[in-house]
């Protein structure tokens, strides 16, 4: 049976993530604009009753044809991108109350988002994830834009939707050559088709480029990072948040599904490929950061940063290094929407804050956020004890065990070069004089969310052990 | 020997402490009051605990005692393994003396953010003592770059004037030392498959070419952080604009993980390496003697001409450690205690003046001696310390290191003794242009003698540089035979490579 | 003088190379970079065509079905989100649309 | 043979030449027109290879519904014709480069160019090949059942393209008088109806 | 006796700590009671010892107290232990007897200064150090006391720390030390490479086998032990102010005066002196090195006397004296006569004390006043010091009456220099010769200036202001007893001492304590010396008063007559050939400019400049051009998207090939 029972039951996340989006739609437009607090909350906790139900029971294969596989990593990296999308609707809402944009449509849409990067985390075959990418992008050029009367919002849409694509677009045209030259679509044709050698062309080398370009843009690894820094300082505050996140995890976990599945045997190739994305990345990401005043575009390069670091765990191609791939999204999820959490806190009067200058003397008028805050950067700058050096220590293990000399050497030199623009939060923070007072932040969702991200990363400074027990169980799906 | 965890406890309970600090609450004279004291108790009992240690320490045992070895990340094999040596006992005490000394000193001087402040420093505690007590790499790695969070913090937030360029150069500088040892570290877990240094140091055998790499990378990060010539220049800003508490850690601990570090790590692990590279950091360690030395004696600033000096001192250290015999290692280690005490205590020196003039220029000061005679007694104890006094602490160090070195190779010796001469001179005169000459200027007519918390603060001091120069053997005979095994481990190892290359 | 596969795939060729140029060399309005982003999935959909013809499997029209839809569901939200951009700033001149760099 | 080569160049040609006119043309209503032209041109290429439900369905996507959405866009915003401007030619040649670079690479690649090169085994030579039922049917058999998912999530896919247009597109504007049927039926009778006590030789 | 030595070591010590900690709490008076019973108790005890020591049975001759371990280190053990033989014996006394003195004669001369109790704490310590030095067991316990003196004379010289004159000659005294001590140190390392041992005893056994050996030093290979003592002299050199390293002496009168007498004179200035015989087992085998210890020693001789010439400081002409004599000393060693050298020390300690104790009393009478151009007539005001200033003189002219009694009568000096002499001529060697030639024309200017002092003081007319003529007066009788006991010394020590240090009983005095070898050869040969040899001395002396007594009593213009028949010569006397301005241009000047140059231009502009700053700039301008790069229009991301892939696949096009 092509879609026997057990397709059904594998999908059951899926099937009901998307049944109850459905459902809160019908109600949203019922009840209208009232009903935006009740759908809001509503998505965040179907998508957190998704997560559960990846492990409740956790099931493993493939279904629709194969065209849809569920294995550890896929359902670890779902768990990842749900939770991250949860969070980010629960702190969204008093962003867009202010900006007068709170509408029903965003909660839902960032949940067909969600189920577009779990079908795409699940995707076995090009198609299935072409289909699942493009669900996820559209749903997410529409939030870019969402506040439709802001004009850098608007303008992050329309650069986020064109460069998305023409990214597409030239995914596309890669897939259609590897389709061409390994005569199928599915994962499992293709790898085949490489393995005998009848697909080992140069042609599918250029497809191969052309996709991994398309995924690239997604992670937003240089040189196809142009949009990142645009879109998220104009996005508002709480999408950037989820772009930060939720998406980044999908792509990369697609990334590395599609090179480490189908792609293995070309793995000379494209290991070339994601060293040079991700030494650039990683160069880019610190020095271009140094000089912004926009914490969000700051976080914009942290992230291109960021993701470099991971990449160069994927470039080692190993069991660990898939594992620290994991264990460096797991953790910079965290961190990053600890980060934004804080940023959403920042109002003075009642206007929303963006520039680091405005965090000037932070620390006295608001010591638990200036504390957070400072344990989020000193952990994204990697510095131990702290859980980002961890993920970085995962990382530079990959690497040198990879025989990555050069590319490890040049990352840990980026990342003492991207500590400079991390500490100098801090100094504005706890060195410079206080502006203005900022407004003291009521307890909300977002306190709740920042307080527990620094406390999440003080625990993973100190346990590291159970997420990279999750991460080396994760990485072993792929390996089985 | 010990049931309990001893060693865990002098490292954590500063960060319990630290902890107690922070829940601290109420109206701000009152919190200030309360961490003071909390501060201070707590790094009293860290200190008294740490004695235990001394105490319980066999000097005749050569390998690691008070272990501890929990798995901590067995994903990574990396586990939490502590113990001390003969080496590493006196780090750990020096760390745990200066710390309540530290508190004690900044008692009035800081006045703001108080809570803060010393939690910073219970912090920064227990990633001294972890970092001189951890025998696993990744373990070392973690406290050794922790010291910089709250360092950075220290300096930029009580800091001088320019506090926000010198803590991003001290960090920044000593990070990018450090993340190349990060990297080395990684190579060693990979061909150990732990990070374990005591398996490291057993099962380690690099290729020559490895070795070298290694080494260096170790290489950058201590030089860095001892600091020697030419990547010193963080040390001096740090100095002058670290508050006087931060300057003590800084030149009393921190300069020491260094040195502490190539003692620990460089050696013992690439042998081959050591002796390849030994004629490049004396040849360093000359230049930074002689070079700083010069450049201390032109110095405006009383900070600076101290913090210049005490690269020269370190200069010493890292001859001694190369030097690889008894005397010039065991000589190596006592001039950083020595150094850690002395320096510490010429920076508190400054820090008394500090607090009454606020200024650091020399130019600023002139005979204080009439006005502050027991400040003038202990300022000149402790320049004539550090210019390395028979009978004071400073001697015995440079000493044994001269001495070392003289047999290893005499131009080492002849020209690193010049620091000697300079030494004498540049410390000789900031003492003069300070303390000695006519009490001319206006502002400090009223100026006031030490106090009785500031005689608290230095008497142990004055009475710990006079013990290890009268009788320095207490500290010497426990570092023996550890001193000893490090040595003979590496002639060991250096005699196989040898053979290793004869044999084919 | 038979048409083969090489014939088609170098028309796709062509007809990407121009997409991709126009929306690089485009500064007139973003509709029109949006219509080079048809014509890349238009070579994208002869490549596939072609392929499945050649290859003799319908895998490659299935996906260009797939590729159809998408492109009609992309191009309403491109235009929706241009439209939205159009009434904050009245222009959706390349040119302008900068007011976000650095 | 030779009927369907010179079709194929004719089409191809079209096809070709409409793309290019897409990029230069300086009105982009005309610009519209030369991708629909591009489109059916298109079409007709598949057909000539024997896939003609994907030719149809380009017809009546692409040509029904976007390219006229594209129309209907261009002409609400009502952009004027612009000067094409410097930067167009001051990039061309860059631009120029590396597009004919990035095409010989592609074509070299495929080995459409270039002697030396192999294309897929076989393929080329063995020309196009015949289903064993015609085309529609060939697509049906399996679209909904092998690919039921596919299907599946593009309506998805659509569904959110119709969120998404309506969500940024849809003005409730303030000055508008809409009726509201709900209300005027739910409307509680004291609202409706005001009793109002008129004195007597007041008037109302 | 344990006890002894350890009271008269540690007694100073105590009484330093007391006066020095609890000054305030105590007041002057107890200061100065505390010290000076400590220190007179140490000189009784001293005496005690000398006796017992120096003329006690052969078995006996030697004590070693062993205190605790100082330093061990793998094979490097030194201990703090005192070693008492003839040697430290007769320093015990020296350094006690002078210094109990001294601290007397401090409680009258400091009478009216602020700071009495930090004075005698002061010299108390210098005492206890200068008695660790002569005690010690070992080269670095030696070398402890070598820099404690050093501390103590730093301490001293700057005691008036109001005076910026006084600092500069404290620092200036401190590191010149430095620079022998630098040579001290390092020829303590090659002893202990050589024998394995900084114990004197060890040392001394190895001595024959060190001789043998060669050292790489360097990079050249030398002869061991000759490299070692050089080190060695090099300290000895720069503590006991030889030429070269003599300039801190002068300036060091900037210290109070008794200061001068103890320190500058009588005892830490000639530790150099005492090291050398303290390890002549080594230098008697390195001939080399004692050939350069005659050479030094003989132009310091000279090189100072004709500096003391020309000075107007009344302490400076004694200092200048003191550099000569140490000069004298010096070479007697250096051609093996350690004990006349001993000898001399001893008298010189007596006499040179007496000398400016002698002019602190005159200074004290005339309100500080130094300038012997400002004085004059003295004698009127101040007879007893004139008197006793005589004594002192003629002791260091060496004035006597040969061969009566034996060995002639006469002061100290008179058998101590000539005792040197004769050894120096006796050795019959070239260097020894030139030692003679030079020493004696020495005597002849050390007979000029000496009295040309007492000439310039004490006779003809006040020169300076009446107002401090009105108020001068004697010194009151604290001071003068002091002084008494110096000039009894400097009277009657030589003749008394004669037989035990260099006469017929020398062998059973000294024991083992120096080299006996060279020394009996040495004193044979000086014992059998012509006569004129003998002879020569006193009359150089004679005629060097005689002469100075025409210059400034009878023809009183003459002095500057001459001055302009000579002016270069004159000025290079007066201004001390030049050596503080050589060492100025050549030493300071360039290290201070080197400093500096390697601060701004150095760490400033290259280390900052090219490293951490410049990567920080560099950084930002990346930051910039990238920044420049993130135009904000969609084609140039295109663009660079389009660059990117365009690049990947020409990578793979052209690495395919």
């Amino acid at each position: 049976m092509i879609l026997g029972l057990e397709s059904w039951v594998l999908a059951r996340p899926e099937i009901f993530l998307a049944a109850a989006t459905g459902l809160l739609l019908i109600y949203g437009v019922v009840r209208g604009e009232v009903a935006t607090p009740f759908v809001s909350v509503m998505t965040s906790v179907v998508l957190l009753a998704t997560a559960v139900l990846l492990f409740m029971p956790y099931r493993e294969g493939t279904a629709f044809a194969s065209l849809f596989i569920v294995d550890r990593l896929t359902t670890t990296m779902k768990a990842l991108v749900l939770v991250g999308s949860a969070i980010a609707i629960l702190m969204s809402r008093a962003y867009f109350e202010q900006v007068k944009a709170w509408r029903f449509e965003y909660p839902l849409l960032v949940a067909l988002a969600t189920l577009g990067m779990m079908l795409m985390i699940s995707a076995n075959d090009l198609m299935s994830l072409y289909v699942g990418l493009e669900l996820q992008s559209l749903a997410l050029y529409v939030i870019a834009a969402f506040q439709r009367d802001s004009v850098r919002s608007t303008e992050a849409g329309v650069k986020y939707f064109v460069l998305g694509s023409v990214a597409s677009g030239m995914l596309l045209f890669g897939a259609s050559l590897i389709y061409g030259f390994c005569g199928g679509t599915a994962f499992v044709q293709i790898s085949r088709a490489l393995l005998d050698g009848r697909g080992a062309e140069i042609g599918t080398t250029i497809g191969l480029v052309f996709v991994v370009a398309g995924l690239a843009f997604k992670v937003s690894a240089v040189p196809f990072h142009m949009w990142t820094p645009d879109v998220y300082e104009g996005a508002p505050t709480p999408v950037t948040a989820l772009f930060a996140v939720a998406p980044k995890i999908a792509a990369m976990s697609l990334l590395v599904s599609v090179l480490m599945g189908p792609f293995k045997p070309l793995f000379g190739q494209w290991q070339q490929i994601i060293v040079v994305a991700s030494v650039l990345s990683m160069a880019l990401g610190a020095f271009a950061a140094l000089r912004q005043q926009n914490i969000k575009r700051l976080m914009a390069y942290s992230s291109i940063g960021n993701v470099g670091y991971v990449l160069l765990g994927l470039a080692s191609g190993s069991e660990k290094g898939i594992e620290a791939v994991v264990f460096y999204l797991a953790i910079y999820l965290v961190m990053t929407l600890g980060v934004f959490a804080t940023i959403l806190m920042m109002k003075r009067r009642d206007v929303m804050l963006e520039n680091i200058s405005d965090l000037a003397g932070l620390a006295r008028s608001q010591p638990m956020m200036a504390f957070a805050m400072l344990i989020f950067m000193f952990s994204l700058a990697g510095i131990p004890p702290l859980a980002g050096f961890w993920g970085k220590l995962y990382i530079f293990i990959a690497a040198v065990e990879a025989k990555l000399y050069i590319p490890a050497v040049l990352g840990v030199l980026a990342s003492v070069v991207a500590s400079y623009y991390y500490l100098r939060i801090v100094k504005v923070m706890y060195f410079d004089e206080p502006a203005e007072e900022i407004d003291r932040p009521v307890f909300g969702i977002n306190r709740a969310v920042a307080l527990v991200a620094a406390f999440l990363v003080a625990v993973f400074s100190l346990l590291p052990q159970p997420l990279s027990l999750i991460a080396a169980a994760a990485a072993k799906g792929l390996f089985s | 020997m010990s049931s309990w965890p001893i060693l865990s406890l002098v490292t954590f309970l500063p960060l319990v402490g630290a902890l107690f600090c922070l829940v601290v609450n109420g109206p701000k004279e009152a919190v200030d009051r309360n961490c003071r004291s909390v501060a201070l108790l707590t790094s009293l009992v860290t200190f008294l605990i740490s004695i235990l240690l001394w105490v319980r320490f066999d000097p005749t045992k050569a390998g690691f005692q008070f272990e501890e070895n929990l798995a901590w990340v067995p994903a990574l094999n990396i586990g939490y393994h502590v113990g001390i040596d003969g080496i590493s006992l006196f780090f750990v005490l020096l760390s745990t003396l200066l710390t309540p000394i530290c508190i004690l000193a900044s008692w009035e001087s800081v006045k703001v953010r108080v809570k803060e402040y010393m939690v910073a420093f219970l912090v920064l505690e227990t990633f001294m003592v972890g970092m001189f007590c951890a025998l696993d790499l990744a373990l070392f790695y973690i406290f050794f770059e922790g010291v910089l969070i709250p360092m950075f913090l220290i300096i930029g937030v009580w800091g001088g004037k320019r506090r926000v360029y010198a803590a991003f150069k001290f960090f920044l500088y000593t990070l990018l030392g450090s993340v190349l040892m990060l990297l080395a570290i990684i190579a060693i877990y990979w061909h150990v498959g732990t990070t374990d240094l005591p398996t490291a140091m057993e099962k380690l055998n690099l290729p020559f070419t490895w070795q070298c790499w290694l080494w260096l990378a170790f290489f950058a990060s201590f030089s860095v952080k001892v600091p020697m010539w030419p990547v010193h220049t963080w040390l001096p800003d740090a100095h002058v604009e670290a508050p006087t508490a931060g300057s003590v850690i800084l030149a009393g601990v921190l300069l020491k993980m260094g040195g502490y570090g190539f003692l620990r790590y460089s050696i013992p692990l690439m042998p081959e390496a050591t002796q390849y590279f030994a004629p490049l950091v004396f040849g360093l360690s000359i230049v930074a003697v002689i070079y700083t030395s010069l450049v201390a004696l032109v110095q405006e600033d009383m900070k600076k001409l101290i913090a210049y000096s005490s690269v020269a001192h370190m200069g010493f250290v890292t001859i001694g450690a190369f030097v690889m015999n008894m005397q010039g290692v065991q000589g190596s280690i006592f001039q950083m205690l020595s150094h850690g005490i002395v320096s510490a205590a010429l920076f508190l020196c400054v820090g008394v003046v500090y607090d009454r003039m606020h200024t650091r220029e020399i130019a600023a000061y002139g005979g204080l001696v009439h006005r502050m005679p027991r400040y003038a007694f202990t300022f000149l104890f402790f320049t004539l310390a550090s210019v390395g006094l028979p009978g004071l602490s400073g001697f015995v160090g440079e000493f044994l290191v001269l001495l070392g070195a003289f047999k290893a190779n005499t131009w080492v010796a002849f020209l690193a003794a010049t620091g000697l001469i300079l030494g004498a001179a540049y410390a000789l005169w900031l003492y003069r242009k300070i303390v000695f000459g006519e009490l001319t200027k206006d502002s400090l007519k009223g100026i006031l003698d030490m106090n009785k918390r500031e005689i608290a603060v230095f008497l142990p001091l004055v009475l710990l540089t006079l013990w290890m120069g009268i009788y320095p053997n207490s500290f010497l005979d426990p570092m023996a035979p550890a001193v000893d095994k490090l040595i003979g481990d590496y002639q060991a190892a250096l005699k196989l490579a040898r053979t290793a290359a004869l044999a084919p | 003088m038979t048409i083969g596969l090489g014939h088609y795939l170098a028309v796709a060729s062509v007809l990407f190379t121009l997409g991709i140029l126009g929306i690089f060399l485009n500064r007139k309005n973003v509709i029109v970079i949006l219509m080079c982003v048809e014509l890349m999935l238009l070579a994208v959909n002869i490549n596939l065509v072609a392929f499945s013809v050649f290859q003799g499997n319908v895998v490659g029209q299935i996906f260009a079905m797939l590729v159809l839809t998408v492109a009609a569901a992309e191009a309403a939200i491109g235009l929706a989100i241009l439209v939205v951009y159009f009434r904050n700033r009245g222009t959706i001149a390349v040119e302008d649309i900068n007011a976000m760099k650095g | 043979m030779l009927l369907q080569a010179l079709a194929f160049y004719v089409f191809a040609a079209v096809t070709v030449a409409s793309a290019a006119m897409v990029v230069v043309s300086r009105n982009p209503v005309y610009s519209v027109l030369f991708l629909i032209l591009a489109f059916f041109n298109a079409a007709a290429l598949f057909v000539l290879i024997g896939a003609e439900f994907i030719a149809m369905i380009l017809v009546i996507v692409y040509v029904g519904a976007v390219a006229v959405l594209f129309l209907f866009v261009v002409m609400m915003l009502d952009i004027n014709l612009t000067e094409m401007r410097e930067g167009f030619l001051k990039y061309l040649p860059v631009g120029a480069a590396i597009g004919v670079v990035l095409l010989a690479e592609i074509l070299l690649g495929l080995g459409v160019l270039g002697s030396g090169s192999v294309t897929i085994e076989g393929l080329d030579k063995a020309g196009a090949q015949v289903l064993a039922v015609d085309n529609t049917r060939a697509i049906g058999r399996v679209l909904y059942t092998q690919y039921f998912y596919l299907f599946q999530v593009a309506g998805i896919v659509l569904l959110v393209a119709m969120i998404g247009a309506i969500v940024l597109t849809l003005r409730s504007r303030p000055g508008v008088r809409r009726q509201k049927i709900s209300d005027q039926l739910y409307r509680p009778k004291d609202q409706a109806v005001t009793t109002v006590k008129v004195p007597t030789r007041g008037g109302v | 006796m344990d006890l002894a030595i350890k009271l008269i070591v540690f007694l100073p010590l105590v009484a330093a700590a007391i006066a020095g900690l609890f000054c305030r709490v105590i007041g002057d008076r107890p200061a100065q009671i505390v010290t000076c019973a400590a220190l007179l108790i140490a000189a009784a005890l001293s005496v005690f010892v000398f006796i017992r020591i120096g003329f006690g049975p052969a078995d006996s001759k030697l004590f070693v107290v062993k205190l605790f371990s100082w330093i061990d280190s793998g094979t490097l053990d030194i201990a703090w232990a005192l070693r008492v033989d003839t040697l430290t014996a007769v320093m015990l006394i020296v350094v006690t007897g002078v210094s109990s003195m001294v601290h007397v004669y401090s409680i009258g001369y400091m009478e009216e200064d602020p700071s009495i109790p930090r004075f005698m704490a002061y010299l108390s310590l210098f005492t206890f150090f200068m008695l660790m030095l002569v005690t010690a067991d070992n080269l670095v316990q030696l070398f402890f006391g070598w820099e404690g003196v050093g501390l103590a004379s730093y301490l001293l010289i700057g005691f008036w720390y109001d005076k910026p004159s006084a600092n500069a000659a404290a620092m200036k005294a401190f590191i010149v030390n430095r620079v022998g001590d630098f040579g001290f140190a390092l020829g303590i390392f090659a002893v202990w490479m050589l024998s394995g041992s900084v114990g004197f005893e060890e040392i001394f056994g190895k001595a024959p086998q060190m001789a043998q050996m060669r050292i790489e030093f360097l990079g050249m290979d030398l002869p061991a032990l000759e490299t070692a003592c050089l080190l060695l002299f090099v300290g000895a050199m720069g503590k006991s102010a030889q030429l070269g390293l003599h300039t801190w002496l002068p300036d060091a009168m900037e210290g109070p005066t008794p200061v001068s007498a103890l320190i500058h004179a009588a005892t830490m200035v000639t530790a150099g002196v005492f090291m050398v015989c303290r390890l002549s087992p080594l230098f008697e085998l390195a001939p080399i090195a004692l050939m350069v210890v005659t050479i030094i020693g003989a132009a310091t001789a000279f090189f100072a006397a004709t500096v003391g010439l020309t000075q107007f400081d009344i302490k400076r002409v004694v200092a200048y004296s003191t550099c000569s004599q140490l000069g004298y000393m010096f070479f007697a060693c250096g051609v093996g006569a350690y004990s006349a050298a001993m000898f001399h020390l001893m008298t010189h300690a007596f006499f040179k004390a007496l000398l400016f104790l002698g002019s602190g009393s005159v200074i004290h009478c005339l309100h500080h006043e130094q300038d012997m151009r400002q004085m004059g007539g003295v004698r009127e005001k101040a007879p007893q010091t004139f008197i006793l200033m005589w004594v002192g003189t003629l002791a260091l002219s060496g004035i006597g009456i040969p061969f009566l009694l034996g060995n002639g009568l006469g002061f100290a000096g008179f058998y101590s220099k000539d005792i040197m002499l004769e050894s120096a001529y006796g050795v019959h060697t070239t260097v020894g010769l030139i030692a003679f030639w030079l020493g004696v024309i020495a005597a002849f200017m050390t007979a000029f200036y000496s009295t040309r002092l007492m000439f310039m003081t004490f006779y003809g007319k006040y020169r300076g202001d009446h107002h401090t003529w009105d108020h001068a007066h004697e010194s009151p009788m604290v001071m003068m007893i002091p002084l008494y006991v110096l000039g009894i010394g400097a009277a009657f020590s030589g003749l008394i001492a004669y037989d035990w240090f260099v006469g017929h009983d020398w062998q059973a005095f000294w024991g083992n304590a120096i080299a006996v070898k060279s020394t009996e050869e040495v004193l044979h040969h000086a014992h059998s010396v012509p006569l004129w040899v003998k002879l020569l001395p006193l009359v150089m002396a004679v005629s060097g008063i005689l002469l100075s007594y025409y210059y400034y009593v009878v023809k009183t213009d003459l002095p500057a007559r001459t001055v302009k028949t000579f002016p270069g010569l004159h000025a290079l006397f007066f201004n001390k050939w030049y050596f503080d301005e050589i060492y100025d241009a050549v030493f300071v000047k360039p290290a201070l400019a080197i400093g500096r140059i390697f601060w701004k231009k150095g760490d400033g502009a290259t280390i900052d400049g090219l490293g951490p700053d410049n990567i920080a700039a560099r950084a930002q301008d990346m930051a910039g051009v990238l920044m420049r790069f993130q135009s904000g229009y969609l084609y140039h991301y295109a663009f660079v998207m389009l660059v990117g892939v365009a690049g990947l696949i020409t990578y793979f096009m052209l690495s395919a090939r």
